[in-house]
């Protein structure tokens, strides 16, 4: 059957994340929290990042023999949407995908290391090369010496991570580096400059670097993971925009509420009425989209349905949150136009939500093939 | 009473083989997809002898008791039957009314001697129903009902005119909701709630002709048609009351419904099933990216509708705007409905402006008559402007 | 530069045919005689269609040597847009059609033929053989003993066609055939029923008709004067499209205006007054487009810009019937259900519309050739 | 007047070898693209200097009096100088209220004494010029504007907050709409419009800051600040009537304005042109098929713009609706704008989510700051929900 399968389930462990992150997310990332960050160089509270690892986030979807809880991907949904919902940064998204492919390329074999983010350690996954997220085939590449050669782009968190998992080229094979902070030669790091003020990334130039033996993560297990990370990390920043787009439709609801023009609540036109509430049903689409994938996508490889819910939420989601940023901004009218008014701040999100691991047609092409062969 | 998940388990299986055996076969004429759409006697006859069918083998109004045609069953095994009804695509149960609307009020508020006079007639197909809630000057506004019904003795004399009376014409009882106080402050509070004979002096209808050329509707006028007394349903004045208890019997078997296929489900995959070997641009029509594009656009619309229903029974993950997939459920299912049937015929191609009748139309024309009637469903019941209002005042809480 | 030619003119020629077009179809075809039209045979009033005639329709675009006032298809798009606009069928398109393309391919050497049809005789273009309106080649083919086999689909007005123009193949070679009506065998036309009951098509099996030389167009012109004459087909059925989207947007207009709901005239709702002005909107650009179109495509072979120019006509007037069509039932509530609502008529005439020459995607995924390389 | 084509043809090749010889450099910073986005002063004293040389040179206010710093020339030459600005895309005019509103108003309806004391140093762009019209409460309702202004013996006293007030922060005057009379029955006659001095006590303006991060806006403040009463224009309470009178030179030289480059257009072949060598999934980017029709879609929006502007001044082409596309304009420009720097940000891919002030952001973010600044014409101005309104009603008569 071409619409697959179509499971949708709450874990006990799901639904008490999911109101533990919620209520953390609200006190401790209110707007007010979000634009103290925007200007900073760390781009977040290292008091609040301490707490998240306090309360286990690192190790959420990490084994409970690393000093994980065990409870995979599908319980770190809630957790993004809640983080999204908050415009919460923080570098819990790339120490989570940087641990997954750790986690599934080398499993045992990098044990310590996965205990090491499980603890907080900041992780991070240098995968992208070049704008073109389509890409599968990377440029860096390792030297029979065992040292490295060419720069990632768009690293996240690059200033703070303290370990960069790194998949490169070998001689014609995929492997992946794992790369100490301190590792990295000076003027290394380019920051950049993102559209999301609430995100953080960087050029890393890992050129000279040199990688031990211990350091390498290699095998046929190496490709599958990197593919399982991209469709992880899809699904991961389709959660985040999830609750963005929620926050933002909520934004423009309570705008709509209680701005007046010509003597009537602009809520009463349907000119505003009604393109919201489409906003609504694209938002309880992305929503459902990202709980059927928690629900399909475990430890193990991905298989179709996996893979065929990481792209659909992807695409659902981030097209969800670029017309709803889009929309809050005109439906704030002249207020809308200043930075001053936390719309912006959902359509900056926006722009870069589309852009991480693919966007929405991108993800639509994959699924033509996957549903119509 | 409670049963045991082998029981249902075995009864699906039992269900599922009859259905399978049973299905007719294509008549050579267009079915309706819709109670809806029944426009002629042939269609009209297939169908109540389909459902007259189903209900001798025991699988239409399962949950109603046995006095009155049902088997007393729990409802669960009416649910059942429904879905596989709906997977096996067999015609649908179309005496929708009886069935949905009318039965189960009659089982739920009805005296005795209705129960006993409507409520197996309803399962066998021998009675029709129709519905008398519309009216010409008040499309989506029901509550502002002109129709009059004027106590005289024994009687209601009821004058005024309805419309989207389905199978108005066929139908040998009408739920009809009339006026019998024109002088209450609240319009909702004037209005009565009756069974009423169709085949009396006074009542006349009119086939309604559907966009689609066929007819399905009719209008019906009441010109000094003296209905009996007892015809009533309820008080006076309870009449806004009843029709909307009558809504919530669409949440099936339950929720008391007698059960049955309302509609025959027309998904992405039978759409993408027959584009199989259609060519454009002298390539497959699924080989073309812009096309692959809207497909998937459908089957993410389709599937998205289906993981909403399974979200929603899961209140933590509801809890944003409680009631949202709920109330949106109608707005969402009709215009994705309208939009990938129109997508149908543009894929077509040249053979897309066939219509039915024509022998080298796809699918007998089934795809363009099925755009045209998908209407019904964005019109019918409240439009999708209107229904989008509703979700706006109720689940968003924006102002009227 | 990507914009291209953007010259739009009309000249004193057109402007008079427009506002005679316009007054002739008001009178001849008002709504009422259209409906009395939709299930009879012809389909057209044959007295309608004489007064055409008389009134020199039929030789518009043809050589004033030929009979004809030499006015080009430019002239014609008035005429269509007015057609259009009241709905009114008659085998003109044909006829205007199978004219260029005789006058295309065949020039002075079929100079009687196009004498015949600019005095009234009526010609069909036999054009399509199945539902792909893209494909270029023909299966009907003619033998080296002049004997045709194969089918014509869709071939507009063929009950009442006195004239068909064939292009099929001969041996590898594009070759146009005019069979006469009588040279059909019985039983060689099957009407079609179609979604657009105000007009008429028929498959038309030419197995064994025997075609003299002089009934065939060959050359090295032919294989262009089919691309132009597919073209200009696209044109004038956008100029009709753009003519009958102006009359659904004035009966969207006026029900908008009369019909209350809720105590309030509806049109003072935005959720029908909005989307209204999209219809507008969009009809706006059609019929910018279509005039363009007229001011650059001329007797000659189509350069670029003429292609570009009917292409871009297709593609906008086709959507935006569509639309307009769509939301004219949807905007009429119960009555737009209903058969007696003219807004069926637009929708239907939608339907046929886009299937004409190419539907608008066709039509950008061409343009995207041209504009983009 | 007349002018000979051959002259307007010699001059246009004039212009033109003058625009291309003397065309800025690329000044190493993001030059605003319209007149509401002058962020700071080094912008300013770029355009400041640039529009001084286009004066000094001839090609400003060509049509404006000889003793008022124009050259008395025929409106048709100006044209053809605007066009030419375009044409080699320099920088903006970037002193619009001055020399598109204030200056031809002065021009037409001042003293001799307005004309000497202003209109010269509107061209040289010595007195930059700003607009009080908008209010915070009143975003899209002018006629509703709350601002007084009360006569005192020679003077008025202003009080009040003006929004939205265009380079306010470095203005010498404004065109103020200020209530001289709050008790008219019809708000629009309590209105007087007034040539106010910025750079007096009680004129405060605080920066706004735009959703791109940056300025161009201010608010201003009015607390008791006396200005002269010869600063009103014309009478008390025409004030409405002066401010609809200055939308007219909107269309440019002919109608009055000085002339110039409001804001750079921005078109699909820039944005084409910049896609050249980008990639997605591994092939270019103009060879998707997907974005290939969405990149037709944007041509075919911009064209029909330009040949809309064609057939409106055909009138046998324009008669359906008279006025359509007229009123309109505004409302397609803005949003298809909106739109295409949407695709914009979209095609780049990774490099989308950069943004102004990173060195590999292409074009130095010019795309995403033009997309965050396209809001401000479908909000400014009159939102485009309050543009479709005005169609509605007055092109296609709907009610209110």
């Amino acid at each position: 059957m071409i619409i697959g399968n179509t499971t949708l389930t709450l874990t006990e462990e799901q639904g008490m994340l999911m109101d533990v992150a919620r209520e953390f997310c609200r006190d401790k990332s209110p707007v007010s929290a979000v634009r103290e960050q925007l200007d900073t160089e760390l781009g977040y509270d290292a008091g609040v990042w301490k707490e998240m690892i306090a309360l286990g986030w690192t190790g959420i979807a990490l084994p409970e023999h690393c000093g994980g809880s065990g409870l995979g991907v599908s319980a770190l949904v809630p957790v993004f949407e809640a983080m999204g919902r908050a415009l919460l940064g923080t570098p819990l998204l790339t120490t989570s995908l940087a641990a997954q492919l750790v986690m599934r390329a080398a499993g045992a074999a990098q044990e310590s290391v996965l205990a090491d983010i499980a603890s907080g350690k900041i992780a991070t996954l240098a995968l992208t090369e070049d704008a073109d997220w389509g890409r599968e085939h990377f440029a860096v590449s390792l030297d029979k010496n065992g040292t490295l050669s060419g720069m990632k782009r768009f690293v996240p968190d690059a200033a703070v991570a303290e370990l960069f998992v790194v998949p490169v080229q070998r001689e014609g094979e995929l492997v992946i580096a794992l790369v100490g902070a301190s590792q990295l030669p000076d003027g290394a790091i380019r920051p950049n400059t993102l559209i999301d003020e609430t995100k953080r990334a960087a050029n890393v130039d890992f050129t000279g670097v040199r990688v031990d033996e211990n350091s390498l993560i290699s095998g046929e297990q190496v490709a599958n993971a990197i593919n399982d990370t991209r469709l992880i990390g899809a699904l991961l920043v389709a959660a985040e925009a999830t609750g963005s787009a929620g926050a933002c439709l909520d934004t423009i609801v309570e705008y709509l509420k209680t701005r007046k023009q010509f003597g009537k609540l602009i809520g009463s036109y349907q000119a505003l009425k009604h393109p919201t509430v489409d906003i609504l049903i694209d938002t309880d689409s992305s929503r459902s989209f990202i709980y059927h994938a928690a629900t399909v996508v475990g430890d193990e490889t991905l298989d179709r349905d996996g893979e065929i819910a990481c792209r659909m939420a992807k695409a659902q989601a981030t097209d969800t949150l670029l017309q709803a940023g889009d929309r809050a901004i005109q439906f704030h009218g002249g207020m809308g136009f200043t930075y001053e008014c936390n719309a912006q701040l959902y359509l900056r999100r926006a722009q870069w939500s589309q852009q991480q691991f693919g966007d929405a047609q991108h993800h639509r092409t994959r699924l033509a093939k996957l549903l119509l062969g | 009473m409670s049963v045991s998940e082998l029981e249902l388990t075995e009864f699906r299986a039992e269900v599922s083989a009859w259905m399978h055996e049973n299905n007719p076969k294509d008549p050579g004429f267009l079915l309706p997809q819709t109670f809806m759409e029944v426009g002629d006697e042939r269609q009209l006859e297939f169908l109540r002898e389909w459902q007259h069918k189903v209900w001798a083998a025991g699988y239409l109004g399962m949950a109603w008791p046995e006095a009155y045609g049902g088997r007393g069953a729990d409802p669960a095994f009416q649910t059942i039957a429904d879905q596989e009804m709906r997977r096996h695509a067999v015609p649908i149960s179309f005496n929708i009314i009886g069935l949905g609307w009318a039965g189960p009020l009659i089982n739920d508020i009805g005296t005795t001697e209705e129960k006993e006079k409507y409520l197996k007639r309803i399962l066998t197909a021998e009675d029709v129903w129709c519905q008398g809630f519309s009216e010409p000057e008040n499309g989506s506004d029901l509550g502002n009902a002109q129709t009059r019904a004027v106590r005289d003795g024994d009687e209601y004399v009821i004058n005024g005119q309805k419309i989207w009376t389905t199978m108005g014409n066929f139908a040998q009882y009408m739920i009809l909701l009339a006026r019998t106080n024109p002088d209450t402050p609240r319009k909702y509070d004037g209005l009565s709630f009756f069974l009423s004979p169709m085949n009396i002096a006074g009542v006349e209808t009119r086939p309604i002709r559907k966009l689609t050329g066929e007819y399905g509707f009719t209008e019906t006028f009441f010109t000094d048609a003296r209905i009996p007394a007892n015809c009533l349903m309820g008080e006076e004045g309870q009449g806004w009351k009843i029709a909307m208890q009558t809504l919530q019997y669409e949440r099936g078997a339950e929720a008391g419904a007698a059960g049955g296929q309302m509609m025959v489900r027309v998904t992405v995959e039978d759409m993408i099933n027959e584009l199989q070997g259609v060519s454009r641009d002298e390539a497959a029509v699924l080989e073309d990216p812009l096309l692959r594009d809207e497909l998937v656009r459908a089957v993410m619309e389709e599937k998205s509708q289906i993981l909403g229903v399974r979200r929603g029974a899961i209140p933590g993950l509801s809890s944003d705007y409680p009631g949202s997939l709920l109330l949106s459920g109608k707005l969402r299912m009709s215009e994705s409905t309208r939009r990938m049937r129109q997508l149908a015929i543009k894929l077509q191609g040249a053979e897309g402006a066939l219509y039915v009748g024509d022998e080298e139309a796809r699918q007998g024309g089934f795809w363009q008559r099925a755009y045209l009637n998908s209407f019904s469903a964005t019109i019918g019941g409240g439009t999708s402007q209107v229904q989008t209002n509703i979700v706006a005042e109720h689940v968003l809480g924006l102002p009227k």
